[in-house]
């Protein structure tokens, strides 16, 4: 609408292949990149960055690991918590038990160990579909949970198997301050979207949504339907792992087994049906509003009811409302925020005109 | 920039001035294709090669000085470059319109008996194999559904021009006559149009420098060839003034390609413009709706300065953007004028419309390429005249 | 076709049955290498079927399939995809949720060589066989006419065009054998004659042997150089749509299932 | 040995337990193809409504009815709200809406009864004794008996009469079912409705076991595996798959239990199903379906 898109064209395949095909948009990237980093770490309060910020920022992340299975490649999950869990508590025993080894490796190896977990318990997907696959993330999310309380060792023989972050130190740099993690959550979670987002637009993204959208044709086609949606659960779980990681050191800083119980995953289920399954953009949308909305209904409830009602109403007075959104999204818009973004698109697009190719 | 200095002398054609351009700014772009979903680009120097490439290949097919070649097909580079490639041999580029309808093709074609054909893709080659003309040598772009056809002339452009290599000979001094167009009048008889390369070339140039037409203007040519008209106030001017040329994807896609390619030049006849301003009619929200009331206001031509002004970034800018004519500098109108309300239209969006007299002086008389000359000579006073009108 | 090819196809004592019911009965015939091949039969004469059991979605219990010299009883889809066999549904069976270009761009998976890491990364061969597909995905787009649409979701296009853009998913593959399962159902004159022209073009294009499904007769004797007729799982003729039209059993099956 | 038997028999009367709640689901699963996460949270409130009447000294039968008819207001303002909106949609979504709707439910349910445990004492003594040498739980006796009434009265309501029927034309084709005039909407209110009262059993039970709280919601957690094992589709297979897991479970937690460190039973049914699902992918009794090309 208001930024010119004529006399933008591609000249190849490479640049019409782009992520971002107008120059509005690139710099709109730069410039919110250029804040991320500069301005927002200036003037952002410490209550931001530790309350706000980090946890979204982990949580888009943790959407992104799930959309990618349950958004592209159709595999329904209750067990996100699980995973993030393994790399969570993994990344704690590595950087534990390596002395020395560095923080970022600690958290790769946290990831990676996740992976395992997600292809034993993604292997059943190969036989049963649907519901019955709820199951098999299921008892990953109870298996883990139980693991970790029942065997000491993980928690390096804590008291109820609570384990705390490690120094957060890269090169002699610390960040264990509100500050230093954000950005550390920043420049781990960027790259790694950036990663998925390849993926999704590629081959083996394509492979996923042919799976997801009818896998009999997809099978016919000559996609390897075992390889493709093993490959969902393994990439999947590594990027929920590394969140796990984040979510245990540079958010909560410390962190019980049950920390990772189901509310979590179907927080991340929820991020992902608000956003929009199948849309990268949207676990940041999603997450954002995860985020936000308690926030916003405490600072709401504290103004105007002031303590009429107290925390614990509070509580189930936001399940409630999360509950009415889920299925108001479900309803009137199944693709989610992301869909809304993309109509939004659309429209300026074409504007005036309505409906312009 | 600096033409070889204007048409007046005689020697100089179509030819020579892409041999110019070729040498002036050999690396600039010189033709763009939507083609498969990108913009496929030719430099100047590839155009040049390239015509002298197709020069051989025509050559081979035993075309020489005085002869002429056949071009049924919508717009597109290969026709382009062969008819300059005719030309580059002393020969002539013969037009018909893809479009008019087959009875009128059937009969047309035997009459003109050309034997060196360029026929876009299987309708038109059936169409000239019907009619036994394209004796030596027939040239298509399109291969779809051709390739089991047996006759020995028919010939692959790509193939045919990755076979040769660039002919020897200097460009051929050209006759007068560089295009001509051929119709069937009602009753059946022949009539033909010529443009001459003088008469091309004169009017070139007053287009460049009427418009201040430079080379870094984006030219869209949806429908050249179709007309002459089209020829006189592209082609020309692309080779005098060296800019690019661009050609859309198909007939469907050219609202979206113009959109993406924003165009400086462009020029359509009223038809055109006038389906441009019923698109967006037909696209605007709904009468009655609050939006378009505002658009509505903001475009009438008596809307007050301040109504412009607001609306300038929310509405009329943006729908130039979406027309794809944003960047339009030289939007040109050949021939009859716009009807009222698109002239309005346009106007209150900011285009500014730009009349060019359209002198189709058809004759209708047998075809032999020798008349010609007494025709373009003809054509080139009465156009004279009109552009002095329109001055 | 004048010369004898050699036969890229043959089936031989094709049995299938779900559960008891019997789909195919002892069917067997063959199909020369770059000819097109109409079945034909009243519905439930186990013509989808029939297909199924070819790029192996079904089973067949008895009889076995030789493609292109290589002889087998059972077969993965996948593997007989990555053979060279490509093919539509009856009923669209296209990635709802994508482009047309990325639909078209699916079928192209068996011809991507890169791996999902290089493809994460855009490193190695990623870029360049993105690049290299989305040419050849162009080319069939152009191939069948279908350029605007490019960037539309499949769900909303026409039915008609949604029948092309499957074919060019199957095209994109650039198989050796094509099943298409009633490539024109559901469409009006006007749509079967372009969808026919376009089977045609493939099939002298590309030299792609063609099997395909049909009910409408007409098209079927213009199209197809060879018929099998089927009749409640059997086959009852196999010939020069000549040879066929001209057959007692097959009118008598016709007329036989009409009124 | 007859230790043996005894856990057995105590696990298999406590499945009897799962199954209550495996058959809400089925019912509704059945008529609507909804998989109904908010089973268990039906159940917590069912009991907690009921249980905090009974402390507004309200009499308890009359407690049961005025329970019963909240329930039945739910399932209308269910299928009104929900339900009705989300016709032809993938069963993923309806899920996924459940799952929803079982946050709105907890959330009202304690929003409205307040969040603390309440007992509950169904005048059943739950003193053990013995039979044939068996040690027996009265109240695990008790429960299976009211589990098997419930069965049957369910399966009477399935099999003789009209509502019955069509509920059963409505489970096999919807579509079918509305064109011979069932109307869909009813149908759908009035499972729900039988949902909610086999949740209110069950919520009985449970609750006069572990206390009316907010836990209960979570053994709609534990019918899970029961209906994987059972078939989401029959009865008699939630039946069975609740006996099979209650023993199952006992056992693992008695001899398995003490090498592991206990607390097994939250995973162990899980891992049990999925073996199940691993042989046989449509569960015991429910039944495979052809895919069609």
């Amino acid at each position: 609408m208001f930024y010119l898109e004529s006399g933008q064209f591609s000249t190849s395949y490479r640049q019409d292949q782009r992520i971002f095909r107008l120059w509005q948009a690139r710099l709109a990237l730069v410039l919110l990149l250029a804040a991320a980093y500069t301005v927002v770490p200036w003037l952002g309060s410490d209550y931001l960055f530790s309350a706000i910020l980090i946890p979204f920022l982990v949580l888009s992340l943790a959407g992104v690991g799930l959309n990618l299975l349950t958004g592209y490649a159709g595999q329904l999950s209750l067990g996100s918590a699980a995973f993030m869990a393994v790399g969570a508590f993994a990344t704690y025993n590595f950087l534990l038990r390596l002395p020395g080894l560095p923080l970022l490796d600690g958290f790769l190896l946290g990831g990676l160990s996740a992976v395992p977990v997600g292809l034993v318990f993604g292997l059943p997907s190969l036989r049963i579909k649907g519901f019955y696959l709820l199951v098999s993330t299921l008892a990953a999310q109870f298996f883990i949970e139980w693991l970790f309380t029942q065997v000491p060792w993980f928690a390096n023989n804590s008291s109820s198997g609570v384990i705390s972050a490690p120094a957060l130190v890269i090169l002699g740099h610390h960040f264990n301050t509100p500050r230093g993690s954000y950005l550390l959550t920043l420049s781990i979670v960027l790259p790694l979207v950036l990663l998925a987002k390849n993926l999704v637009r590629g081959q083996l993204g394509r492979n996923w949504m042919a799976v997801r959208d009818m896998d009999t044709a997809a099978a016919v086609i000559g996609i390897p339907i075992t390889r493709t949606k093993l490959l969902a659960f393994a990439i999947s779980s590594f990027l929920l792992g590394i969140a796990g990681a984040l979510w245990a050191f540079t958010y909560l800083g410390t962190v019980e087994p049950h920390g990772f119980d189901l509310n979590l995953s179907f927080q991340i289920l929820f991020i992902i049906i608000i956003g929009g399954m199948g849309s990268i953009l949207g676990n940041f949308l999603g997450a954002a509003f995860i985020v936000l909305l308690p926030i916003l209904l405490s600072i709401i409830s504290s103004a105007w009811l002031g303590d009429w009602i107290q925390a614990g109403q509070l509580e189930n007075l936001q399940k409630i409302l999360f509950g009415c959104l889920i299925i108001v999204f479900l309803i009137k818009e199944p693709e989610g925020l992301a869909k809304l973004w993309n109509t939004l698109r659309a429209r300026a697009h074409g504007w005036p005109l309505s409906y312009w190719n | 920039m600096s033409a070889p200095d204007s048409a007046s002398d005689g020697a100089s054609s179509l030819v020579t001035f892409l041999q110019h351009q070729s040498r002036q700014r050999a690396a600039a772009v010189a033709l763009r294709h939507k083609k498969r979903g990108i913009w496929q680009e030719k430099r100047w120097r590839q155009v040049w090669t390239e015509t002298r490439r197709l020069a051989t290949v025509l050559t081979q097919a035993g075309f020489s000085q005085g002869d002429s070649l056949l071009l049924l097909s919508h717009p597109r580079p290969e026709a382009l470059l062969l008819s300059l490639a005719a030309q580059y041999l002393g020969g002539v580029a013969l037009v018909l319109d893809p479009d008019s309808d087959r009875a009128e093709l059937a009969g047309l074609l035997p009459q003109l008996g050309a034997r060196h054909v360029f026929a876009e893709s299987q309708t038109q080659v059936d169409q000239v194999l019907a009619a036994h003309s394209g004796g030596a040598l027939i040239l298509y772009a399109d291969a779809r559904g051709l390739a089991d056809y047996a006759q020995a002339q028919l010939c692959d452009y790509g193939h045919a021009l990755a076979a040769v290599g660039e002919i020897e000979c200097e460009p051929q001094a050209a006759p007068a006559e560089a295009f001509v167009f051929y119709r069937l009048e009602a009753d059946g008889q022949l009539a033909r149009q010529v443009l001459s390369h003088e008469a091309l070339l004169s009017a070139g140039q007053r287009v460049v420098a009427a418009e201040r037409l430079s080379a870094h203007e984006q030219a869209l040519a949806a429908r050249a060839f179709a007309a002459g008209a089209q020829i006189r106030y592209l082609l020309a001017p692309w080779l005098i003034a060296g800019f690019c040329l661009n050609f859309p994807e198909n007939i469907h896609t050219r609202d979206n390609d113009r959109r993406e390619l924003g165009p400086t030049l462009v020029a359509g006849t009223r038809a055109t413009y006038g389906r441009l301003a019923a698109l967006v009619e037909q696209h605007l929200p709904p009468p009655g709706s609050a939006l378009r009331g505002l658009i509505d206001a903001a475009l009438r031509p008596e809307a007050s300065w301040w109504l412009r002004a607001l609306s300038y970034y929310p509405l009329r800018r943006p729908l130039c953007d979406v027309l794809g004519l944003n960047r339009a500098r030289a939007p040109l109108l050949i021939g009859a004028p716009l009807d009222e309300k698109d002239q309005r239209f346009f106007a209150a969006l900011g285009v500014r419309v730009r009349p060019w007299p359209d002198s189709n002086t058809w004759q209708r008389q047998p075809a032999h390429p020798a008349h010609a000359a007494a025709g373009s000579a003809l054509w080139t006073a009465a156009d004279t005249q009109h552009l002095d009108h329109a001055r | 076709m004048t010369s004898i090819p050699r036969p890229l196809l043959r089936l031989e004592h094709i049995s299938l049955s779900f559960k008891g019911v019997k789909a195919i009965t002892d069917i067997g015939f063959e199909v020369a290498e770059g000819e097109i091949c109409a079945l034909i039969g009243p519905n439930g004469a186990g013509k989808s079927a029939l297909l199924n059991v070819i790029n192996g979605v079904y089973q067949p219990q008895q009889g076995q399939v030789s493609f292109d010299g290589e002889v087998r009883r059972h077969m993965q889809p996948h593997h007989a995809a990555r053979r060279g066999i490509a093919r539509t549904f009856q009923n669209i069976a296209l990635f709802k949720g994508m482009s047309v270009l990325d639909n078209v761009l699916t079928g192209r998976t068996l011809k991507t060589h890169s791996s999902w890491i290089e493809q994460a990364l855009r490193i190695g061969r990623a870029a360049a066989q993105e690049t290299r597909q989305r040419e050849y995905a162009e080319k069939v787009i152009e191939f069948l006419r279908i350029q605007p649409w490019r960037n539309t979701l499949v769900g909303q296009l026409p039915y008609g065009l949604q029948k092309r853009v499957e074919l060019a998913r199957a095209l994109a593959a650039e198989p050796r054998l094509l099943l298409l399962d009633e490539p024109m159902a559901g469409m009006n004159q006007q749509e079967k004659h372009e969808m026919s022209q376009f089977i045609l073009d493939t099939n002298r294009e590309f030299g792609t042997t063609v099997v395909l499904i049909e009910h409408d007769i007409g098209v079927v004797m213009g199209l197809s150089h060879h018929v099998v007729v089927l009749d409640y799982g059997k086959k009852i003729a196999d010939g020069s749509p000549d040879e066929v039209r001209c057959n007692p059993e097959v009118i008598t099956a016709y007329l036989g299932t009409k009124h | 040995m007859s230790f043996f038997f005894e856990v057995l028999l105590g696990g298999v009367l406590s499945g009897v337990m799962y199954s209550l709640i495996a058959i809400g689901f089925v019912l509704i699963y059945k008529a609507s193809g909804v998989f109904n996460f908010a089973q268990g949270s039906m159940v917590l409130f069912a009991a907690l409504t009921f249980v905090s009447l009974l402390e507004r000294h309200v009499p308890f039968w009359l407690a049961f009815v005025a329970t019963l008819l909240v329930m039945l207001l739910l399932a209308l303002l269910i299928e009104r709200l929900v339900l009705r909106h989300l016709l032809h949609r993938s069963p993923m979504t309806l899920f996924m809406a459940t799952l929803g709707l079982s946050y709105v439910i907890e959330g009202g349910a304690q929003a409205l009864w307040g969040a603390q445990v309440h007992g509950l004492d169904l005048g059943i003594a739950d003193e053990p004794f013995t039979l044939a040498g068996l040690m027996l739980s009265q109240f695990d006796l008790f429960a299976a008996a009211i589990a098997l009434s419930l069965v049957i009265v369910l399966s009477l309501l399935f099999n003789r009469t009209r509502v019955g029927l069509s509920l059963r034309a409505v489970a096999d084709d919807p579509l079918a079912a509305l064109a011979i005039g069932i109307r869909l909407q009813r149908m759908w209110v009035l499972v729900w409705a039988v949902a909610g009262f086999v949740g209110l059993v069950a919520g009985l039970l449970w609750g006069a076991r572990l206390g009316v709280q907010f836990s209960l919601s979570l053994i709609v957690l534990k019918a899970l595996p029961v209906l994987i094992i059972g078939g989401f589709t029959s009865i008699a297979g939630a039946i069975v798959g609740g006996l099979i897991i209650g023993a199952s479970e006992k056992l693992a937690e008695v001899y398995v239990g003490p090498i592991l460190g206990g607390g097994i039973e939250n995973w162990f049914p899980y891992v049990l199903a999925l073996l199940f699902l691993l042989i046989r992918p449509a569960g015991l009794f429910g039944e495979a379906a052809i895919e069609r090309v």
